[in-house]
């Protein structure tokens, strides 16, 4: 399911790769930190016919050239960048999800407070996917409500839920593959955009100054994520690791108050999983709360403020990583699959 | 959409015809031929639901519009009349005993079958599988089959001109009783009741049998039919080919209701109305083409009575698809070729 | 394989079907097969005195004109109104080959363009013909949309030009000098028709269907108007349209002695097959566009109780031109063939008389007063007839003969 | 797949790019987009106004092998081309563009054709407009057409679109045989034209002279090919590019995929009424007939075969369909069979049509390409240094 849907992709082992490095610390409450974007990586599935850059030299040759200041600046520019774990920003209050006789979710209640990475994690079938897409207005709840910032946001359209503040990537990978990774980029920066139909058929002033700075912003973005030398190549084209940059890309350009990431790691080796775990540290770092939906625990534990359980539907545990994983009914609902399974 | 057209007729003086109102009910009418209306509709609308049943099924497995399969009937109507004609039939009824008349009927609907059968078989290896193999976006489906259909038709046109076939009649319908004043002819009773009984037949077909549940299992999700050890490919023609077999039995009913109606761009509204029944019914539900097929029928019929004119019959069934598809998008049964349950 | 069996069920089970259908029509056979009570026998007519002194196209032989002068037919060749075009640029080319064969000092050409009977395609080959300057008279077009589309480029031009088959009574009102109509409008046809059916065929209740083309609407509006009281109902079909039974139930409610189809025999012939099926007992009468072979052929024995109307000369019966249609192009003159060979012929002879371009060629239109083959040519100041005849047919033994002027 | 050297040189990167620049594709006339996007931009105006300018002198040059003459006067067989390539541009922004199947496009062009007859034809006893005014109230009638038909179709799945927009078309060439207002077959004669008298007397834009109505035309679909242009590199092109690939992810990543697809069904839909106004003024007469399904599917031909998501490939579609049977007129009556087989044949072999090319996006593209050129020669520039440094190591010990 969650396998990368193009087998013909090579695969190279990553302890052949050189340009591995140690992992360093997130430095947060300093902006973007030099190091944190060198060490995102390169691109883990590299593919020769498509020019993947070495992200990690051309980040150094970015760092040397300085450009790599402006890139949380270009990327959220009118943002404030408040990273303290501070009041709930998201409220999920008793939701129940039924399908016909089916109940998905049971009476779902938690929260996430601005500035966490929350892990949301459970066995298959447990209702994660479910729960994410009660949130994102994917389905409607049956009953029980979803506030953002305090306003509900049960039942809006999707695009409103979006561009109140809930972004979103895919667990399959959804790219526009006929569109570059800028342009894929921009349509996230679109959710902000405000140039009318009318506006761009005679391009009015505002639309040249929307464009101008969404391809800047654009490319800060990518720049961000590591795949900035990509830009004009089509998503389609892109390996599967830049892809699922790309994803986070997009749903990072739409400006969102909370990031929910579904399943980022699905087909990562546990290299990729260690740069992601920086990226999506990084991300927190620059003032994004952050959703996260695992399956890999040693990512989750590793990276989240906080976790939830959810369990045929139910919500069984919440709370710190240390005491979700000594939580008994945590443990029974996992015994048996490995620890590490990489989805 | 059409109280813009109404209000524009009431903008415009309509000082180029005598009658004023180009919109006038006419109820008395309606009254008067209810139930001739109703018999007749249903009679047409047994055909409809047949070849609404090949849309559905291949909608149901494949998710595409077939606009293909009113060419895979219109071919079943030119298997019948050739089939007919060649055993010397022709226009009026041949003096033979009702044995005689109802081998020859069969044996043109065995032909008429394999015309459809073929042509729905050839439909899905040229037009639609090559596209399936390289993964190709709906769209991509949608423009082949509207080529095919096009194709299939003036295929037809070129070889066999711009006039109907000549007729053949078989037998004159002949009245057996009547309900509420009006006569139910042999001729109708023989489509309906043979109509239903070759769904009723195709429902259980589907419902019962191991390539039912392959059809039912690839409908519900092809991938995961594909990882039980479901052979898609073959699903999908078999499909195709009872898709076919419906539309030849179709073509036989069509050719004895409406001898003179075989032309080259013959099927392609009946098609549209056909696929109309289905998505009233609700796509992909067997039953629910049987519904829808029978309600276009006689929707159809009704409005042409009531508007007084035959133009309106197309104009109303599009009108009350659309209001279907807006009230109810998954049509009036609504449920899934998958989810129909044994 | 599971389709076998499923070919295999649903054969047997239609069989039971059609088994226990056909027993019970079996048993109430009869009835149905009784031919019409009201239908009048009108003796056929089997001679046609053609004018004595008809305008041919071979002239007196000794024809003299430049070479490359040029006439041209415009109008369908191609498309699903093709065979209406073949039949009329047959009887054109016919007129023309004759004339070049008796008169070696006069060789006129012959050009074709194709319109697919399309309003919208037609202003590019009529356009092309006006430009082409060796063309000083045309044959076309044969329907009334795009006549109508085009007159002006005519008009303009100055090139006359003779419709074989365009009907419509309002081309005449357009102030157009170049437009002449070879054959009655539907405003003649009309009248006559509804003659035909009260005094000829003694029917009193008549019941008007109209098809919706600008020909069906048209003479329905005429016959309406003709028949006045004797209308007991009226209904609307489509082209195209193949299962009439509405109408049918309205029309058998109705009891009518006949029914007047205005339309084509494409849908006509299902039509009255339909009526007949349903038990209907009255005539069903067609103007021209309804009388032609197919209507037999699609309608069968629904046929006999059918009649026609149609301002033609039943071209059949005047031999020598059908037999010389016939050796030219392997096949019986159709609709219209001879109105296209006369058309013809009055340009040609037009030629003959040293009318060698346009503004002369038109003036000679304009002024022409003699016999046709089937009809004396004489045009009013907009283009009609000065006096059209109409003609009525009936199907007798699965052929349809004429019997005899009725208007 | 993996070994290939490390360090790039400024070709291989120039390649990378030209190959970006195909969308990385090869395709037939690939080699001329490439030179294309390398051109300077006077250099692309140069070639444009050249272009242009052979296009303008098209008709009255009637080349010879071109020309549809003797059967169809030239000049007009060009207008009717550029009718054609103009209604594939508008059926372009809603098949192409936001992959929206509209089977009933003809519909609008009937719209746009009985708006110019209405308002001008002396058959219509409505007020009489001059006819250049007819060509925007048709654009607006029909569109307004559009947002109607659209409002309620449009939240329904792609394929119940296609076959909702078919009854569409059908219903539209109904009413206009039912409604006497319409006339039916008789139509109406006499549409307008633009003003202007020749020398001769005879008005400049006369039913027979095919060359002005040509430059019309053509006009016409400059301006419209600037305005989608606009449109297409914008948040506009890129919603619908977006609804086109996965509408539910467009939707997602905050595009209001209903209002796009409205607006990007009103546009085709003004678009059509405009070519069917330019139409009836040139044909001069507007009837119920040809307004059918089978022209609809002309259409969409048109836009496949030229390459749909792309205007050039519309344009030369969209005239590629209306000449040939105009300049084979033995074959008129194969067109349909053999448009219906190029619509399989393409679909199957190359979906992206004749002249295939990515749509362009962005207002400043050429600012994301300078840019990702600066970090790829920044990048060129510090592998060339370090494989000089691994090579400086490598042979001092050598030494």
């Amino acid at each position: 399911m969650s396998e990368p849907r193009d087998e013909k992709r090579e695969r190279v082992p990553v302890e052949n790769d050189p340009n591995l490095g140690a992992v360093p610390e997130s430095v947060p409450n300093e902006g973007p930190a030099d190091a944190d974007l060198t060490d995102i990586g390169p691109d883990p599935t590299p593919e020769a016919d498509t020019d993947v850059p070495d992200e990690a030299e051309l980040a150094e040759v970015l760092a040397e050239a300085g450009i790599d200041e402006e890139v949380a600046e270009a990327a959220a520019s009118e943002r404030e960048i408040a990273v303290e774990v501070g009041e709930k920003i998201i409220e999920v209050k008793a939701v129940t999800v039924k399908f016909g006789g089916l109940t998905a979710l049971d009476d779902v209640t938690f929260h996430i407070n601005r500035g966490e990475i929350l892990g949301l994690i459970g066995p298959n079938g447990a209702g994660k996917t479910t729960a994410f897409n009660a949130m994102t207005g994917v389905y409607k709840p049956t009953s029980g409500d979803v506030l953002l910032e305090g306003k509900s946001i049960k039942g809006k359209k999707q695009h409103r839920i979006t561009r109140a503040g809930l972004a979103r990537t895919f667990q399959n990978i959804r790219l526009f593959g006929e569109m570059t990774a800028l342009e894929n980029v921009v349509v996230g920066l679109d959710a902000r955009h405000k140039t009318s139909v009318p506006g761009a058929l005679v391009r009015s002033p505002r639309h040249y100054r929307e464009e101008k700075s969404a391809v800047e912003r654009g490319i800060a973005l990518l720049e961000f994520v590591g795949i900035a030398e990509s830009a004009n190549t089509l998503s389609r084209h892109l390996p599967y690791g830049s892809q699922r940059r790309l994803e986070i890309a997009r749903a990072l350009a739409t400006d969102p108050k909370v990031l929910c990431l579904d399943e980022p790691a699905a087909g990562f080796n546990p290299a990729e999983k260690d740069q992601l775990m920086d990226l999506i540290r990084t991300i927190r770092a620059d003032g994004y709360t952050v959703l996260l939906i695992e399956h890999d625990m040693r990512l989750v534990m590793g990276v989240c403020d906080r976790i939830v359980v959810l369990e045929f539907g139910k919500k069984i545990a919440d709370g710190s990583p240390a005491e979700v994983r000594a939580d008994q009914r945590v443990i029974s609902a996992y015994l048996g699959e490995p620890d590490d399974d990489a989805a | 959409m059409l109280a813009t057209l109404f209000s524009l007729s009431a903008a415009l003086p309509a000082s180029v015809s005598t009658d004023n109102s180009w919109i006038n009910f006419d109820v008395t009418s309606l009254l008067q031929n209810f139930w001739p209306a109703t018999f007749d509709g249903l009679t047409f609308g047994a055909i409809y639901a047949l070849i609404a049943l090949g849309y559905t099924l291949v909608y149901g497995v494949l998710n595409l519009i077939n606009f293909a399969h009113s060419e895979v009937f219109i071919m079943g109507c030119y298997g019948v009349v050739f089939t007919l004609t060649s055993l010397g039939f022709g226009p009026n009824a041949p003096n033979l005993s009702i044995w005689a008349i109802i081998f020859n009927l069969i044996l043109a609907m065995l032909v008429g079958m394999v015309f459809s059968v073929v042509t729905a078989f050839v439909v899905e290896r040229v037009a639609y599988r090559p596209l399936r193999r390289r993964g190709a976006s709906r769209l991509a489906f949608l423009i082949t089959a509207l080529g095919a259909s096009f194709s299939i038709q003036y295929l037809i046109f070129l070889v066999r001109g711009s006039n109907a076939e000549p007729a053949v009649t078989m037998f004159i319908p002949t009245p057996i009783f009547q309900v509420f004043g009006a006569i139910i002819d042999s001729q109708q009773l023989t489509i309906v009741i043979a109509a239903i009984v070759m769904m009723v037949a195709t429902d259980q077909y589907i419902r019962r049998t191991r390539v039912g549940r392959g059809i039912r299992a690839v409908a519900q999700d092809p991938d995961t039919a594909t990882l039980m050890g479901v052979n898609k490919d073959r699903i999908i023609v078999t499909t195709f080919v009872i898709g076919g077999i419906l539309a030849g039995a179709a073509a036989l009913f069509y050719v004895m209701k409406v001898p003179s109606g075989v032309i080259y761009n013959g099927g392609f509204v009946l098609g549209i109305k056909a696929f109309a029944a289905a998505v009233l019914g609700g796509i992909g539900n067997v039953r629910g083409a049987l519904l829808g097929g029978l309600l276009i029928g006689v929707i159809g019929n009704y409005g042409q009575l009531l508007l007084g004119d035959s133009q309106w019959t197309d104009v109303v069934a599009f009108i009350v698809l659309v209001l279907v598809l807006l009230i109810r998008p998954s049509g009036l049964l609504g449920q899934t070729l998958g989810r129909s349950r044994a | 394989m599971a389709s076998k069996r499923i070919i295999g069920a649903v054969a047997a089970a239609a069989a039971v079907m059609l088994l226990t259908a056909g027993c019970v029509n079996q048993s109430s056979t009869g009835g149905s097969t009784s031919s019409a009570a009201s239908k009048v026998d009108l003796p056929a007519q089997t001679t046609i005195s053609v004018p004595k002194d008809a305008v041919l196209p071979a002239g007196d032989g000794n024809a003299k004109c430049s070479s490359g002068l040029t006439l041209a037919y415009i109008g369908a060749e191609t498309g699903p109104n093709a065979q209406l075009g073949i039949n009329i640029y047959n009887g054109v080319q016919l007129a023309i080959d004759q004339h070049n064969k008796a008169n070696p000092g006069c060789q006129v050409q012959f050009k074709k363009f194709d319109t697919e009977g399309d309003p919208t395609k037609a202003t590019g080959p009529v356009t092309q013909a006006v430009n082409e300057k060796d063309i000083i008279g045309v044959v076309g077009l044969p329907f009334s949309g795009e006549s109508q589309a085009t007159g002006g480029i005519f008009e303009q031009a100055g090139l006359v030009h003779i419709t074989a088959s365009a009907t419509n009574p309002g081309l005449t009102k357009n102030g157009w000098t170049t437009f002449f109509r070879a054959l009655g409008n539907d405003n003649v046809q009309g009248p006559a028709a509804a003659t035909f059916i009260t005094k000829e065929l003694k029917d009193k209740k008549v019941y008007v269907v109209q098809d919706d083309s600008d020909y069906g609407i048209g003479l329905s509006t005429a016959i309406q108007k003709s028949l006045g009281s004797d209308v007991v109902g009226t209904d609307k079909v489509t082209t195209g349209q193949k299962d009439f039974s509405a109408t049918v139930s309205k029309i058998v409610n109705a009891k009518p002695d006949a029914v007047f189809y205005s339309g084509y025999y494409a849908e006509g012939a299902p039509f009255d097959q339909q009526l007949v099926n349903k038990g209907y007992k009255g005539v069903f009468v067609g103007p021209d566009g309804v009388k032609d072979d197919q209507f037999i052929k699609l309608a069968g024995d629904a046929s006999n109780n059918a009649y026609f109307t149609c301002p033609c000369i039943p071209g059949e019966l005047i031999k020598s031109f059908s037999d010389q249609y016939q050796s030219a192009f392997n096949a019986a003159p159709g609709t219209y063939s001879i109105e296209g060979y006369d058309s013809a012929t009055i340009l040609l002879a037009g030629i003959d008389k040293g009318n060698t371009d346009r503004s002369k060629l038109k003036d000679w239109v304009k002024s022409y007063n003699a016999d046709g083959l089937s009809k004396h040519y004489q045009w009013d100041s907009v283009g009609e007839l000065a006096k059209s005849t109409v003609y009525g047919y009936k199907v007798d033994n699965g052929k349809i003969v004429s019997v005899g002027v009725i208007g | 797949m993996s070994e290939q050297t490390p360090v790039r040189t400024t070709r291989a990167v120039q390649l990378t790019e030209s190959r970006e620049a195909l969308g990385g594709r090869k395709q037939f006339l690939g080699g001329w987009r490439r030179r294309w996007n390398r051109m300077a931009r006077w250099q692309q105006w140069l070639f444009l106004i050249i272009v242009l300018a052979a296009v303008y002198y098209l008709p009255v040059a009637n080349p010879w092998l071109i020309t549809t003459e003797p059967g169809n006067d030239f000049p007009i067989a060009c207008f009717q081309m550029a009718v054609y390539a103009l209604v594939a541009v508008g059926l372009n922004v809603v098949v192409g563009f936001a992959g929206l199947l509209d089977l009933g496009y003809i519909a609008f062009f009937a719209i746009g054709s009985y708006t110019a007859a209405f308002f001008t034809s002396p058959d219509s006893s409505l007020i009489h407009i001059p006819y250049l005014w007819t060509l925007p109230l048709a654009l607006g009638i029909a569109m307004l057409f559009g947002v109607a038909l659209g409002l309620p179709t449009l939240r329904l799945r792609g394929d119940y679109l296609a076959i909702v927009t078919l009854g569409f078309g059908e219903i539209i060439r109904i009413l206009a045989t039912i409604i006497p207002a319409a006339r039916g077959q008789v139509g109406f004669k006499e549409v307008g034209h633009p003003p202007g008298t020749a020398s001769d007397g005879q008005p400049i834009f006369s039913v027979s002279n095919g060359v002005p109505w040509y430059w019309l035309a053509v006009t016409v679909i400059i301006v419209i090919l600037l305005l989608v242009g606009n449109l297409e590199r914008s948040r506009v092109g890129r919603a619908w590019i977006a609804i086109r690939e996965d509408e539910d992810a467009a939707e997602i990543m905050g595009v209001p995929t209903f209002k796009f697809k409205l607006w990007a069904f009103a546009i085709g839909a003004g678009v059509g009424g405009l070519s069917g106004a330019l139409f009836a003024g040139q044909v001069g007469f507007v009837n119920n007939q040809k307004f059918d399904v089978a022209t609809s599917m002309l259409f969409v031909a048109a836009v496949v075969l030229g390459g749909s998501g792309n205007k050039v490939g519309a344009i030369l579609g969209g005239a590629i369909v209306a000449y040939i049977p105009l300049r084979f007129t033995a074959i008129a009556d194969y067109k349909y069979l053999i448009f219906g087989i190029i619509l399989i044949v393409l679909m199957i072999f190359r979906p992206q049509g004749l002249v295939a090319a990515k749509a362009h996006l962005l207002t400043y593209s050429r600012l994301a390409l300078d840019k990702v050129s600066e970090f790829r020669a920044a990048r060129v520039a510090s592998e060339q240094e370090k494989a000089a440094a691994a090579e400086a190591a490598k042979g001092v010990p050598n030494e």
